[in-house]
């Protein structure tokens, strides 16, 4: 099975260079494998943790966080504030049981295609590695009790 | 076009060879051929190839070539080309790895400097210390047998003012030594 | 300060008197050596051209010794520039690369060794004496100042490069050793061949190029009105000196340049008598140079003056700054 | 739920065969049309080119005809058609902001091979990308109104010329020089290449019609201390430093100049190689033409700090003006001035070649730098234009000029100077006049990109000028051998294209040391709110199609501090930048990308978290009624507030909560598991 | 005397929310004046059997609190939810989890390995619970425990949501007197879904400590600092409150007397999860540029999960650790 496994990975990019590192990756044909699926961000510092455990509990087995480079940040300096969120979320997913591998943090400028698909290339050979992710299911409730439920007196005989 | 000049074997699979055998980040591919190098290189003028040269060379697949050079022998680990390349390639070790690859390969044209390496190894792995005059004359019998008279008041000199022993000097964890210099043999030939 | 302390095979026999200097001077400087017990050679830059995994694991060995045997310091400290930069190398390079400090690790296993990367301070003898003994220590101790005597320092090759850990100022000058030179009393001497290469091993394997070589530092210290050359390590002692007399015979020319090993000023400086101090050993005798040495300090203040400049006087100086 | 109300449109692009030739554009059409029904879709089509009109009028008329609510276009990276297919649904009626793109060229045909997977990830690209347009909102551009005055800062031949653009339309200008002239490094140079016209010739005049143009408020001796507010409505705080001279009395009569007795070495405009008084002209032909009191070197002012009495006053004893224009009294002076818009053009400064050790500039007497030789040049520096040793009288008889010092080189800068090859090749050619010496170039390559600039290199060679292709190893003044003469300086090179090693005894060595940003650019960005590359250059907003704008509105850069150029680039983006300034201003207001953070006061708590986060200073504290607010002019848009609130109370338009969730919801559509229901 | 039937029910939690109940004073006895008080528990004796006797739909209201962890739990919660009009998830533990929730970092083998042969455990034969057991009298039975906590709208349709551990018995007078008002004809049900009881802004909003621009270097726990300014900020002196992401209604009780909210009223209308948002918060303010640094800052909370998800584990985007995920079936 694990032959066949390909990684699902979410990845948050920021309108200013990785969303565009990405266009320069097309741009110049880089080749890289297709598991990664990018949603522009206006800055890595937008990134809410929150987008991460919605896309790792929705089925994702990995997530890139890429922003500028430390010092580089269009907006002067957000990227650092994405820097201590992966840093703190990192900490907290591995009391879930989440691999480091499984959420990266990358720097990519937008002239660095290469570099940016040499991160992708890299996280998804280290997810594929750990295998599915394969979050189970939010249980979804139900209205009433269905109808085979034994009777509680009859559970105990 | 000379027959020196068709590439044998692909043109990256040498360089990448010489990459993977140098450690640390190695930026061989990056060389601009600015020559800063042979022009730092305290020998470059003996050399047959300068590294700027040799990497080109290594660029180009011709593998024979590169061994073959004296160069790497020629390296006095000075390390200048290392800290003035400004690519930031380690020069001086890709020397040592060009060194090790011709000894494997057996492809030098001039026996004495790769000797001269060998028997300096030999002294270490038989006394753990190295050995001057064993080495000096051992040496100069095997590649330079006439200037040994030459070199010989050099050596009388040395003798006189208590520089140099006649007898070399063997360490107690000799069979330590040798245990772990076999294993490191056996893992780097084992190394791809 | 106490010192883990790997002599080097040199300075067991051709560098004794850089030895004998050092431990003639240890006490004064309160510099307390631990010599590792059943070293074994560096390899020079040898082992490494034959064998790169087992260079560095023959190293290895040392570094593994120097690690069990360590009782209060951390710090390593070789006289020997190829040594110090070899024992400098593997440490670097095995905490770089953790393919190499596995398959080090494993051979010296084979040998009932370990040796964890970045757990010794690797420091050359300089390094120590200018940075942790410092000059002013050093200064406090002077009996008899080398007043008068014009030095060229001379570092060579591998103490200075590639300096895996930052150790000093300058890749290409460096100027510990002419601040050391200057707490001796002595005057050190400008001059652009700092850290050029004595030849290394070409001396032996390619003699012509070595010559070429030797000629050009020991006329660069003539040209710079050195009396002698100071070094720190046997391999640039023994060219510039030894080879010295074959590179005379060779161009035909007759320099007389001493060289010293700067432990040996120290211990003048120091107050120490030159034959514990290993002096008379050298080929190029140090007699007369030594004799230059005043006991009055010379008057340079006078001259160095600040004045407002002229533009008569040509063009502003260049300046270091 | 919104989805079944709206009507989406999906529009998949072939690209010619960009993106049809990998991925399978009839599969993603029929994935859009039958999978995401249930999600609003109500048309699917494909197009060869859907930027093309045909391809624009196939959305608008679908718009009009179709009634859809939303448009997905699928095709290449927004960066290059959002604004084309906003407009399109813009002509139709529906507001630009309800159309989104999905990348399925630059982020799938060209970066992937296999059809299959290629397929499959622009399905779940556009399924995303349907989920978010469908929590779009209808937004409106932001309007501000310009302020017609405009802040350049820095006096150098660009920031002259945007000045000079700005003023000649009829608007105020503030120009502000750090230096006590304007000239800028300009004002150094004998002659410029490749025409070789005298830089003075063509630069005073624009220095004098600046200094008395009466739309150009000149602040010389003055910095940008503080800015604030945003594009439209800068409030700009300047420091002007004490002259200690009453520049409304002082005739510029030069008596005080001659008087003083103090000589030191002008390191700033002589470059080192020349002398000026403690109190001085900062050139012959300065721009305002005032002197300048040094306070380091002054007698007066030394003699005041240390003995607590002053000493010669020779400048105020002999000015001749009534009242004295010599103030040694003089303060600091703030001045608070309100613009429009800022043009950054704050220069360069030199590589110092000292830290290339090997090459002895700073040890040796007799090597230089490429600025010290253009001193040594100009007919008005130190020697009178004489190519001389250090000594001041002798001339050399063979000069070696390296290039690349400190520029491509991964020690120093990694980056090409641009400019040194030409400056080298003119400092070559006057050398080679002046003194009839011998003269090498040592290059790596020789980079003349420029009008008529390879014909000057051509010219060049035709003088007779050595060229030797080889980084310099050293320069050393000890020779190798005895055939080797003493009193030299010898420069050690492999001449790589003989495949030889070279040692060449010249008299002078001219490092052509490269260009390096201003030492405080990365503080001086921060004031203005822009930030720097890796390599301290300020960031243009867009590398190829706006290297003039930043990403503040209303900061615009020009010349070198932007990154290495010559004088023609120079101009010609001070001019540009002047343009879009211009063009800012005659639109009296301007619209601004709806992309803004807001905070939702019933459920703000007022808690602060987000105050310290935003590098604009958009967010404030409402002290009476305990919330944080945001300034809409001021937000940039990055969201990183909306990110960080911890109740949920800021909202980021464009990039909301709601948007995101669903796009990921969208892009995992295949994988998800049965989401919660709430 | 058709009195509209009301019911409370205590499933795995600590009992508080049924006491922060009965600590309304008199509020209770306008309760049993306008209800059948028909099922509850921890106040009077009904059986079972005759709450599963009673027609569906019978109850009114039903006021749920505790998790959702053994399966007869579950059991009553599917029960009640048939037998009820209206389903209250009442209290933390009921809506989120609470502290039960909090197990579901570890398996249910690492819980039974901690409770019973744990460091504070004399228990040499090292005897576990068994769900059966045959002893002289007969076999007894014990509910299982299930892999993992669940809150109950994770197991049933839920109506309302009273937030808060326990809820505030102010709040919870309020939410008695809208039944009672709609009982009476004189209001109408919020919209289903409807949090009640709470506030519509974060602890923040009702704390009176004064506040600053926020720029944390180091964060300490209360023992640890030398003193406590009594009107500033709590989180701005480093200690780590849960005040800015958690849902207001409570009057700031913990910050009000020295102690950092612990987060109990849960997220704020509109958020998805609450740890995210305090994760986000905290580290947004951390004044550090360098990766080290932020790490030593970080250092200071060395259980981050449970401090962000202290109440709202179970109900948060991934629940559970992973190990204990997997043995749901």
């Amino acid at each position: 099975m694990s032959d066949s496994f390909e990684p699902v990975i979410i990845g948050f990019t920021c309108n200013w260079c990785s969303y565009r590192a990405a266009d320069h990756a097309g741009m110049t044909r880089t080749q890289y494998p297709p598991n990664a699926r990018l949603i522009r961000l206006m800055c890595s510092g937008r990134l809410d943790p929150t987008f991460v455990l919605k896309a790792l509990a929705d089925g994702a087995d990995g997530v890139l966080i890429a922003g500028c480079h430390p010092g580089e940040c269009h907006y002067l300096e957000q990227n650092y504030k994405a820097l201590r969120r992966h840093r703190l979320l990192q900490r907290t997913l591995a009391q879930f049981g989440i691999e480091p591998e499984r959420v990266r943090l990358a720097w990519a400028s937008a002239a660095e295609g290469v570099k940016f698909a040499a991160e992708i290339s890299e996280m998804v050979e280290e997810v594929r590695k750990l295998g599915p992710l394969n979050w189970p299911a939010r249980p979804r409730p139900l209205a009433t009790v269905p109808a085979d439920i034994p009777v509680l007196s009859e559970v105990a005989a | 076009m000379s027959a020196a000049a068709v590439s044998v074997s692909g043109p990256k699979d040498f360089l990448s060879e010489v990459m993977a055998g140098t450690p640390g980040d190695n930026r061989l591919n990056h060389c601009i051929q600015c020559g800063s190098c042979g022009g730092s290189c305290p020998s470059g003028a003996e050399m047959e190839h300068t590294p700027r040269r040799l990497f080109a060379l290594i660029q180009a697949g011709q593998r024979e070539t590169v061994l073959k050079s004296n160069a790497p022998w020629y390296c006095v680990s000075c390390y200048y080309c290392t800290v003035r390349c400004p690519q930031n390639i380690h020069i001086t070790d890709v020397m040592y790895t060009l060194k090790a690859m011709a000894i494997r390969a057996g492809l030098y044209h001039d026996a004495a400097m790769p000797g001269f390496s060998e028997t300096f190894v030999d002294y270490v792995e038989k006394y753990g210390r190295s050995f001057e005059l064993g080495l000096a004359t051992r040496f100069n019998l095997r590649h330079h047998p006439l200037s040994l008279a030459g070199m010989a008041p050099l050596g009388l000199g040395m003798l006189k003012r208590g520089r140099m022993d006649l007898t070399p000097h063997r360490i107690a964890g000799m069979a330590q030594l040798s245990a772990i210099l076999d294993k490191a043999k056996a893992l780097e030939g084992a190394t791809p | 300060m106490k010192a883990l302390f790997y002599p080097g095979c040199s300075m067991q026999k051709n560098a004794r008197p850089y030895l004998d200097s050092l431990l003639a001077i240890r006490a004064d400087i309160d510099l307390e050596l631990q010599e590792i017990d059943d070293w074994n050679c560096c390899g020079a830059t040898e082992y490494m051209s034959v064998h790169r995994v087992a260079a560095h694991s023959l190293i290895g060995r040392n570094l593994a010794l120097a690690q069990q045997q360590a009782s209060d310091s951390d710090v390593l400290t070789a006289g020997c520039s190829a040594c110090y930069l070899n024992l400098a190398k593997t440490d670097a390079q095995m905490r770089e690369d953790a393919h190499l400090n596995a398959t080090v690790n494993e051979a010296l296993a084979a040998g009932g060794l370990a040796y964890q990367p970045g757990s010794l301070k690797v420091r050359h003898l300089l390094d120590v004496v200018c940075h942790d003994i410092g000059y002013a220590a050093i200064k406090a101790r002077v009996v008899k100042p080398l007043h008068g005597l014009k030095v060229a320092a001379y570092y060579g090759c591998q103490v200075a490069r590639p300096d895996y850990d930052g150790r000093w100022d300058c890749h290409e000058h460096p100027t510990a050793m002419d601040q050391l030179l200057r707490a001796l009393g002595a005057e050190p001497v400008e001059w652009s061949l700092k850290t050029q290469c004595c030849g290394g091993h070409m001396s032996v394997i390619g003699p012509e190029v070595a010559f070429g070589l030797i000629r050009r530092l020991i006329h660069g210290a003539t040209q710079a009105g050195a009396d002698l050359v100071a070094t720190l390590c046997p391999m640039c002692q023994l060219n510039l000196d030894a080879y010295q007399v074959e590179m005379n015979k060779h161009f035909h020319s007759d320099y007389q340049m001493p060289v010293l090993y700067f432990t040996q000023l120290m211990g003048l400086a120091f107050g120490k008598n030159a034959g514990e101090l290993g002096i008379g050993k050298e080929f190029v005798d140090a007699a007369p140079a030594l004799a230059k040495i005043q006991a009055e300090a010379p008057k340079v203040a006078e001259a160095k003056r600040k004045r407002r400049p002229k533009p008569s006087d040509g063009l502003p100086p260049p300046r270091m700054e | 739920m919104t989805s079944q109300q709206e009507r989406v449109g999906v529009y998949v692009c072939h690209c010619g065969s960009n993106i049809a030739g990998v991925v399978d554009v009839e599969s993603v059409v029929k994935f859009a049309a039958e999978e995401l029904k249930d999600r609003g879709v109500v048309l699917a089509r494909d197009y060869t080119f859907m930027c093309s009109v045909a391809g624009q009028e196939l959305i608008e008329q679908d718009i009009r005809e179709q009634g859809l609510t939303r448009v997905v276009v699928a095709a290449c990276s927004p960066h290059l058609h959002e604004k084309t297919f906003r407009g399109a649904c813009e002509r139709a009626g529906l507001n630009p902001y309800l159309a989104e793109m999905a990348s399925i060229r630059e982020h799938v045909a060209w970066v992937h091979s296999g059809h299959a997977a290629a397929t499959a990830k622009a399905k779940s690209i556009v399924s995303g990308t349907v989920e978010r347009v469908l929590k779009n909102e209808a937004l409106d551009a932001i309007k501000v109104p310009i302020d017609a005055a405009t802040l350049v800062v820095g006096g150098g031949i660009a920031g002259l010329q945007a000045a000079l653009e700005v003023a000649e339309a009829g608007y105020e200008v503030y120009l502000i020089e750090r230096e006590a002239s304007l000239g800028g490094h300009m004002a150094q140079f004998d002659k410029t290449f490749p025409t070789l016209d005298c830089a003075a010739c063509i630069l005073t005049p624009k220095m004098a019609s600046a200094g008395s143009h009466p739309k150009i408020h000149l602040f010389t001796w003055s910095e940008v201390e503080k800015v604030e507010g945003f594009v439209g409505n800068y409030t700009v705080s300047v420091k002007k430093k004490p002259r200690y001279i009453d520049e409304d009395v002082c005739t510029g009569c030069g008596i005080c100049v001659e008087k003083c007795p103090v000589l030191v070495v002008d390191d700033n405009f002589e470059a080192g190689i020349g002398y000026r008084k403690a109190i001085y002209w900062p050139f012959a032909q300065a721009v305002p033409n005032l002197p300048v009191l040094d306070p380091d070197t002054c007698t007066y002012f030394i003699g005041a700090k240390t003995k607590d009495k002053g000493g010669c006053k020779a400048c105020e004893i002999f000015c001749p003006t009534v009242p004295n224009s010599i103030l040694f009294g003089q303060k600091e002076e703030r001045v608070t001035l309100k613009v429009g818009n800022i043009i950054l053009a704050t220069g360069w400064e030199l590589f110092n070649a000292r830290r290339i050790p090997q090459y002895g500039y700073g040890r040796l007497a007799n090597v230089f730098s490429n600025l010290e030789l253009e001193r040594m040049c100009n007919a008005a520096g130190p020697t009178g234009g004489k190519i001389v040793l250090r000594d001041g009288q002798t001339a050399p008889k063979a000069v070696g000029i390296v290039h690349c010092v400190g520029s491509r080189d991964r020690n120093y800068n990694p980056y090409c100077s641009a400019i040194c090859c030409m400056q080298s090749l003119k400092l070559a050619h006057l050398v080679k006049e002046r003194s009839g010496a011998e003269v090498y170039n040592f290059y790596i390559d020789i980079r003349t990109p420029g009008k008529d600039y390879d014909e000057f290199y051509q010219r060049v060679i035709d003088e007779g000028v050595h060229f030797v292709r080889g980084k310099v190893a050293d320069v050393s003044d000890v020779p190798l051998g005895p055939g080797e003469e003493s009193g030299k300086l010898y420069i050690q090179v492999e001449d790589t294209l003989a495949g030889l090693q070279r040692r060449i005894p010249v008299d002078m060595v001219v490092l052509a040391s490269g260009l390096e940003p201003r030492h405080d650019s990365a503080e001086v960005g921060k004031t203005f709110g822009i930030s720097c590359s890796t390599n301290g250059w300020f960031i243009e907003k867009h590398a190829k199609l706006d290297p003039i704008a930043t990403m503040t509105d209303g900061v615009f850069v020009a010349g070198c501090a932007q990154g290495p150029k010559d004088i023609p680039a120079s101009v010609a983006q001070g001019a540009a930048a002047a343009a879009r300034v211009l063009s800012y201003i005659r639109q009296g207001e301007l619209a601004l990308e709806p992309v803004r953070a807001s905070v939702v006061e019933e459920q703000c708590s007022g808690c602060r978290l987000c105050n310290g986060l935003c590098p604009y200073n958009a967010i404030s504290f409402v002290e009476e009624r305990r919330v944080s607010e945001i300034n809409a002019a001021l937000c940039q848009g990055c969201g990183t507030c909306v990110a960080a609130c911890p109740a949920g109370a800021i909202q980021g338009s464009g990039y909301s909560n709601e948007q995101l969730f669903a796009q990921i919801e969208g892009l995992l559509r295949e994988v998800r598991h049965e989401t919660e229901v709430v | 005397m058709s009195k509209p039937k009301f019911a409370m029910y205590w499933a795995s939690a600590c009992g508080g929310c049924e006491i922060a109940v009965l600590n309304t004073d008199e509020k209770v006895l306008e309760l049993d004046a306008n209800f059948d008080v028909a099922f509850w528990p921890a106040a009077m004796d009904v059986k079972y059997q005759e709450v599963e006797a009673m027609e569906d739909a019978s109850l009114l209201v039903t006021l749920f609190n505790g998790a959702i962890r053994t399966d007869e739990n579950e059991h009553m919660a599917h029960l009640l939810r048939r037998k009820s009009k209206i389903l209250v998830a009442f209290g933390s533990c009921a809506n989120e989890g609470c502290i039960p929730g909090l197990a579901n970092l570890s398996t249910r083998e690492d819980l039974f390995e901690r409770a019973y042969s744990g460091p504070s455990t004399e228990n040499p034969e090292h005897l576990r619970p068994q769900t059966i057991w045959r002893a002289p009298e007969g076999v007894l039975t014990l509910t299982p425990l299930q892999p993992v906590v669940r809150t109950l709208d994770q197991v049933v349709e839920v109506d309302y949501h009273v937030p808060g551990c326990p809820p505030e018995s102010r709040q919870i007078a309020v939410v008695l007197d809208l039944l009672i008002a709609v009982v009476n004809g004189a209001a109408e049900l919020p919209p289903k879904g409807a949090v009640l009881g709470a506030g519509e802004s974060t602890v923040c909003d009702e704390c009176p400590r004064s506040r600053d621009v926020k720029r944390l270097t180091k964060l300490s726990r209360i023992q640890e600092l030398p003193s406590l300014d009594t009107t500033t900020c709590l989180l701005e002196q480093g200690l780590m409150c849960s005040g800015p992401a958690t849902r207001s209604g409570c009057d700031s009780r913990c910050p009000n007397v020295g102690a950092p909210c612990i987060g109990c009223y849960g997220a704020a209308p509109g958020v998805l999860d609450q740890g995210a948002r305090l994760m986000t918060a905290i580290a947004s303010v951390v004044d550090e540029k360098e990766p080290e640094a932020i790490d030593r800052v970080l250092d200071g909370l060395p259980d981050p999960a449970g401090t962000f998800y202290r109440f709202s584990l179970a109900h948060s985007l991934l629940r559970a650790n992973r190990a204990a995920l997997a043995e749901t079936p």
